[in-house]
């Protein structure tokens, strides 16, 4: 037992954080919400200098061969700098479907290219609403039965590109046709895996979003003036940053927690993951509010970044079940149905 | 104690409510169910217009003024009935409920003349002049100057969150009139002239996308001698008093407002199915409840002597609002956050998620409510004032 | 529409506010609470001296002829006070029961008797427990389907008196012969105005304790020094009182709102009777709980008065209903159950 | 990272458990299950000395002074163990815990010799004596003083809400010892008997009608001029480290306390019905969710480095704990309110219901710790100190 980062997953960590404080500037993230939603050459640099576009994946598929602590830890940098980048739609979502449900030669087929960036690829369950679905060249389909690989380029496949809260991961609407569908092999496994996956990459998204949330108030607080004292003497401000503080800490247990227990196999990884899903999101939405609040005015302008954390904050809570659905997997979990 | 309303009450309720029901089916059928404060904004000053005309403007103020002469509960029935019927947001909002009545409370006989009936009539859209960009929550600290120039102030400065600023003919202006001077010591109320060269408005565009604030910069604008609200210097006890105009019975108006967007939550609740969610129905029967007590609570303070509660309001429509927008995004899902072009609910409750983040800033944060309330109802220390300038 | 006390009513609360203030000691009152739960000496005051045992009940029954509001305005004074009385007991429960579903026979018995303090009465739901059960000779039992008149001195009558949570409001667990119990005529009319009147009167106790509450806490907060300060000058627990009073200026439009509704028969009187008991009863279980707080360790011991009101506001949050159950009666009452 | 554990670890975890089954299906059967801090001391103290003579005491510490050098990952499990055993609370949680690892950390060799083993043996109980009635939240502002006077220390003055103070022989006061200084400079770290006639314990009765504290009076008590820790003056130092120490492992057992509360509160649940109503079901996932958090937390803090996160324990738990007593009223509804032959677990509940309000208020007040995150984990400005006396 060792509930800490190793070196090497300290140096992962190091290097992701640097990688997007330098890379994915508020500039460039506001060009791709003008666009597409993807900061194409922070994607390229993403997949192809730094070789994280499979972290998750088997190096034997083109992936970094490492495990779901070290993809929360690159989800988690990602978030705190609202990354612009579909790495939640193919890295936590369609990859490690087509790996838990795909044939071996689906899993060749595309893992490879999904790892180096060269396929965009995403998932939509029952509303057809997928994540990046505007970019997507492979959208991995979940109809409640069966799990479809469905591709951009068949004639039959349109996709609407949405206008979306949260523009650094527009919904795409998608129209197919299901028998031009390639079904994967075990759809239970892939639809585990994505929900298992997707839940922790989104929480620890929303554990770096509500980090940097935290970070820049703390930052403002200590530079605002009013009443001739910098904001963050008020009392009301300091608590209000520390309850802050309280429930991250608390959503960062719950992210490694849920990615440790999905790695070791745990008996409790998919309680886990609905408990790092629902806390972790719940902790950003209101820490993204609360940033909102501390800044006051400027706080509300579209110049700041404040409602880039807001929006995406908002996006990570729905987007795979909300919190309240999550809590109730869990009092299922813990047995609230068994007769006393 | 009673709640209802008399037969005379009512008769004048009717009248209001024909007469808006004529026109908004009639020649503004337009403007219906507009709930914007910047859609069209000349389709609304010639809304202005036809109520000054119709008498229906100003309808608490004195007809000397152009208005109705209404009492309290006739006051507070039309604004119902304004609601009800879908009409328009106000606007003129600033001048019919702050400027107005801090006129009417502070001008001369000569500046009620001038000021008052071009606001009853339509002609006078106003917008306020308070926070600054480093006189935000610290609204005394406020550094636009203004001095006499000949008969005229002069007056030099930057003003933020100028709400409505692009639409409006008149800005109030709480200026630094006593050089030197600190706090809330110094400063002078002035009415001023929007359009002149040495006023420029700049838009701010805000979380949702929109511009409805500005930013109003003052470079040399002038304003006549004699267009000051209070002493020279005497201008905060002015801008203080106008707070609490805030308060009056336009809250019921706003109220209306507030009963359309859970409405609409509910509306989109019982579409999807959410209604049947039992924490999604605890969280609605809040809201209603939240709802009815605003009401409640405007009621008591308009019936007589509310003491110091009235100063819970702010921050209980505030925090009611974007507790509301919330819920709404919670009862719509990942389908609130899209555009789409079948659901217009969508779009407007998605605005009310981003929108509603600006009610507990704007007008005094929750956290300037607190100490308000703290301080002055309560009896609590006063925050001491820093040394940082 | 004047939605402010009359002169006459305004002057009843000044009388009851003093009355209480004068006799409803924190000594006497636990005097109380170690006997039977009632101030014997304080209701035949209330009743006999004050003559407010019957404040709602007509003249003809021997009350005092006055309305909803006059009973809240008594009620109030009595919660800010946590008298121990059975007010509520007899002058919200049962006998509103009795005048709304009794015979003109049944009126007559017992109406003038309640009114006087000569019997005390009280009311029990389907769980058979009767709050100041221990010392009532008369029960108003809702079986489900009929409405019960039960004597204490019956033979086959027996009560349990209850250690309870609120000892100033003990529960009596009761048992008896249905086959010797007088029904009600009208039992739907019984029950309605039970739980109506009831549900205000509850809503107007909390109102009074928690204004209590926020009045005391004020007190200490100015008085206390910690730091070198006086703790009322931090702002933490500035905002937590300024919190205190936005809700309990809520809960005091509930509560009238209500009440006039109720006289008035107001087409929303029972959804504002809902509205109050759900809205004033968490505010006091709220302000009862930050009394504790922000007295610190000396509002945790048991000569402080703090929990007296803790106590109080836990039993007003669940007798007749907890605050969770009203809302889902407004959620009933608006309509979310028609379709779309 | 890694949360399983090694099979090294988990053999340890065996040979633990099977004394405690052993002891507590033994000599100890009528200790098992017993959660009241202050229940059968006498037996307690059977049970503390039972566990030294076994080497179970304090397994942390090192087998020089009774303990049994256990790995991080073996004290953890052991605690784990104890609780899941039904093992009694400590009765010197004071002395295994505080007292103890201050006296390791803080003591010369003579001290730690003469008071580490009779507190592993479980022969001395301790106590803390921090809080006086005007020292609260304000822990420096002590007016305990003390003096030498020939080879002894002098004592007057009073704690309050020491713990336990009524079973214990020693107990560790902070007193003044330089006259005329003020806050956290001139204190000093004493370690005291209890068993003096200079000493008196007088119990406290708090909301839930038990006496679990006390306050305590010195008025001339003694002790050697050597049973000092850390240097005269320099009391203050040795007072926050213990507090420190308060985040050690064992947290993870009284996590097991609360996992006890909290399967009491789900068994109600299930039996009354409650665990159907989607409102409770919220609640009862988020406390088991919350109980997870502070578990992993607790690893995270035991396993290296966690900086300033550690800080937040308190609140944490402190506020889960409150919250699940108005979880357990809400799940049991009026029956939660009275006493019932038939229902012991409504008594149990009612009784945290009660007592956990204090939580949020002993060794440090929710916003006594706010201020601390804000303060040394975020680098805000530190609260004013004002000159009231």
């Amino acid at each position: 037992m060792q509930f800490a980062f190793t070196d090497e997953q300290a140096m992962i960590a190091e290097t992701a954080a640097g990688f997007f404080a330098e890379h994915a500037t508020s500039a460039r993230t506001r060009a791709a919400m003008a666009d597409n939603g993807v900061d194409a050459s922070l994607w390229q640099a993403f997949t192809q200098e730094l070789g994280l576009g499979g972290v998750n994946l088997p190096e034997a598929h083109g992936g970094a061969g490492l495990g779901m602590v070290e993809m929360a830890i690159v989800a988690e940098a990602a978030g705190a700098h609202i990354a612009a980048l579909p790495l939640l739609a193919g890295c936590a979502l369609a990859a490690p479907g087509i790996l838990a449900g795909g044939t071996d030669e689906q899993r060749r087929a595309w893992l490879p290219r999904i790892a180096s960036g060269e396929v965009i690829a995403t998932f939509a369950g029952l509303d057809l609403l997928a994540p990046h679905g505007g970019v997507a060249d492979l959208f991995v389909v979940d109809t409640g039965s069966a799990m479809l690989i469905v591709r951009r380029d068949h004639p039959a496949t349109q996709v609407t590109t949405l206008a979306t809260m949260d523009a650094t991961r527009p919904y795409g609407r998608l129209r197919f046709d299901p028998t031009a569908a390639e079904p994967l092999a075990d759809p239970e496994a892939a639809r585990a895996a994505i929900r298992r996956i997707g839940a922790i990459a989104i929480a620890a998204d929303a554990l770096g979003g509500a980090q940097s949330c935290l970070d820049r108030t703390v930052r403002y607080a200590g530079e605002r003036v009013q009443f001739g004292r910098t904001i963050g003497s008020f009392q009301a401000v300091k608590h209000r940053l520390a309850d802050m503080m309280v429930a991250i800490e608390q959503a960062r247990s719950a992210v490694y927690w849920a990615a440790c227990a999905q790695d070791e196999a745990a008996s409790d990884a998919d309680l886990a993951a609905h408990a790092a899903k629902a806390f972790a999101t719940d902790t950003y939405a209101r820490c993204a509010g609360d940033m909102i609040q501390l800044h006051g005015g400027i706080g509300f302008t579209w110049e700041h970044d404040a409602h880039l954390f807001f929006r995406r904050a908002q996006a990570d809570r729905t987007l795979l079940g909300t919190p309240d659905w999550h809590r109730e997997q869990v009092a299922r979990l813990i047995g609230l149905d068994l007769a006393a | 104690m009673k709640l209802g309303f008399d037969p005379d009450e009512e008769a004048f309720r009717a009248e209001a409510a024909a007469w808006l029901e004529a026109e908004l089916t009639g020649p503004f059928a337009d403007l219906r169910g507009i709930t914007s404060l910047t859609a069209m904004p000349d389709r609304r000053r010639d809304w202005e217009r036809r109520l000054g005309e119709a008498g229906w403007s100003c309808v608490g103020w004195p007809t000397a003024f152009g208005g109705r002469g209404a009492t309290l509960g006739q006051q507070v029935l039309f604004a119902e009935e304004y609601a009800r019927a879908g009409a328009p947001p106000r606007l003129n909002h600033i001048g019919v409920e702050l400027a107005g009545p801090t006129i009417l409370a502070f001008g001369t006989d000569a500046q009620k003349q001038h000021f008052l009936p071009p606001i009853a009539a339509g002609e006078a859209i106003w917008c306020q002049g308070y926070s600054e960009p480093n006189a935000g929550s610290d609204l005394a600290n406020v550094r636009t100057r203004a001095w006499r120039d000949g008969d005229a102030w002069v007056i030099e400065g930057q003003k933020v969150w100028t709400s409505l600023a692009q639409f409006s003919d008149w800005i109030f202006v709480v200026a630094r009139t006593q050089e030197g001077s600190r706090g809330p010591k110094g400063l002078s109320f002035l009415l001023v002239p929007v359009d002149q060269p040495g006023v420029t408005v700049r838009p701010i565009h805000q979380i949702t996308g929109e511009a409805e604030f500005n930013e109003t910069f003052f470079d040399g604008a002038r304003t006549p001698a004699d267009h000051i609200l209070g002493a020279p210097g005497a201008g905060w006890e002015v801008a203080m008093a106008l707070l609490g105009f805030e308060r009056g019975v336009s809250t019921l108006a706003q109220q209306m407002g507030f009963r359309n967007e859970l409405d609409a939550v509910i509306a989109a609740a019982r579409a999807n199915g959410a209604a049947r969610d039992p924490l999604i129905r605890q969280r609605i029967a809040q809201a209603e409840i939240g709802l009815r007590l605003m009401r409640y609570g405007a009621l008591r303070m308009l019936s007589g002597d509310p003491g110091p509660a009235a100063m819970t309001y702010k921050i209980q429509w505030a925090t009611w609002r974007r507790d509301l927008g919330a819920l709404a995004m919670t009862v719509l899902g990942v389908a609130g956050e899209v555009a789409d072009a079948e659901q217009a609910t969508s779009a407007q409750l998605a605005h009310l998620f981003l929108y509603s983040r600006a009610d507990t800033i704007y007008g005094g944060t929750n956290q300037i409510q607190r100490n308000l309330i703290a301080e002055r109802a309560l009896g609590l220390p006063r925050e001491p004032r820093g040394d940082l300038s």
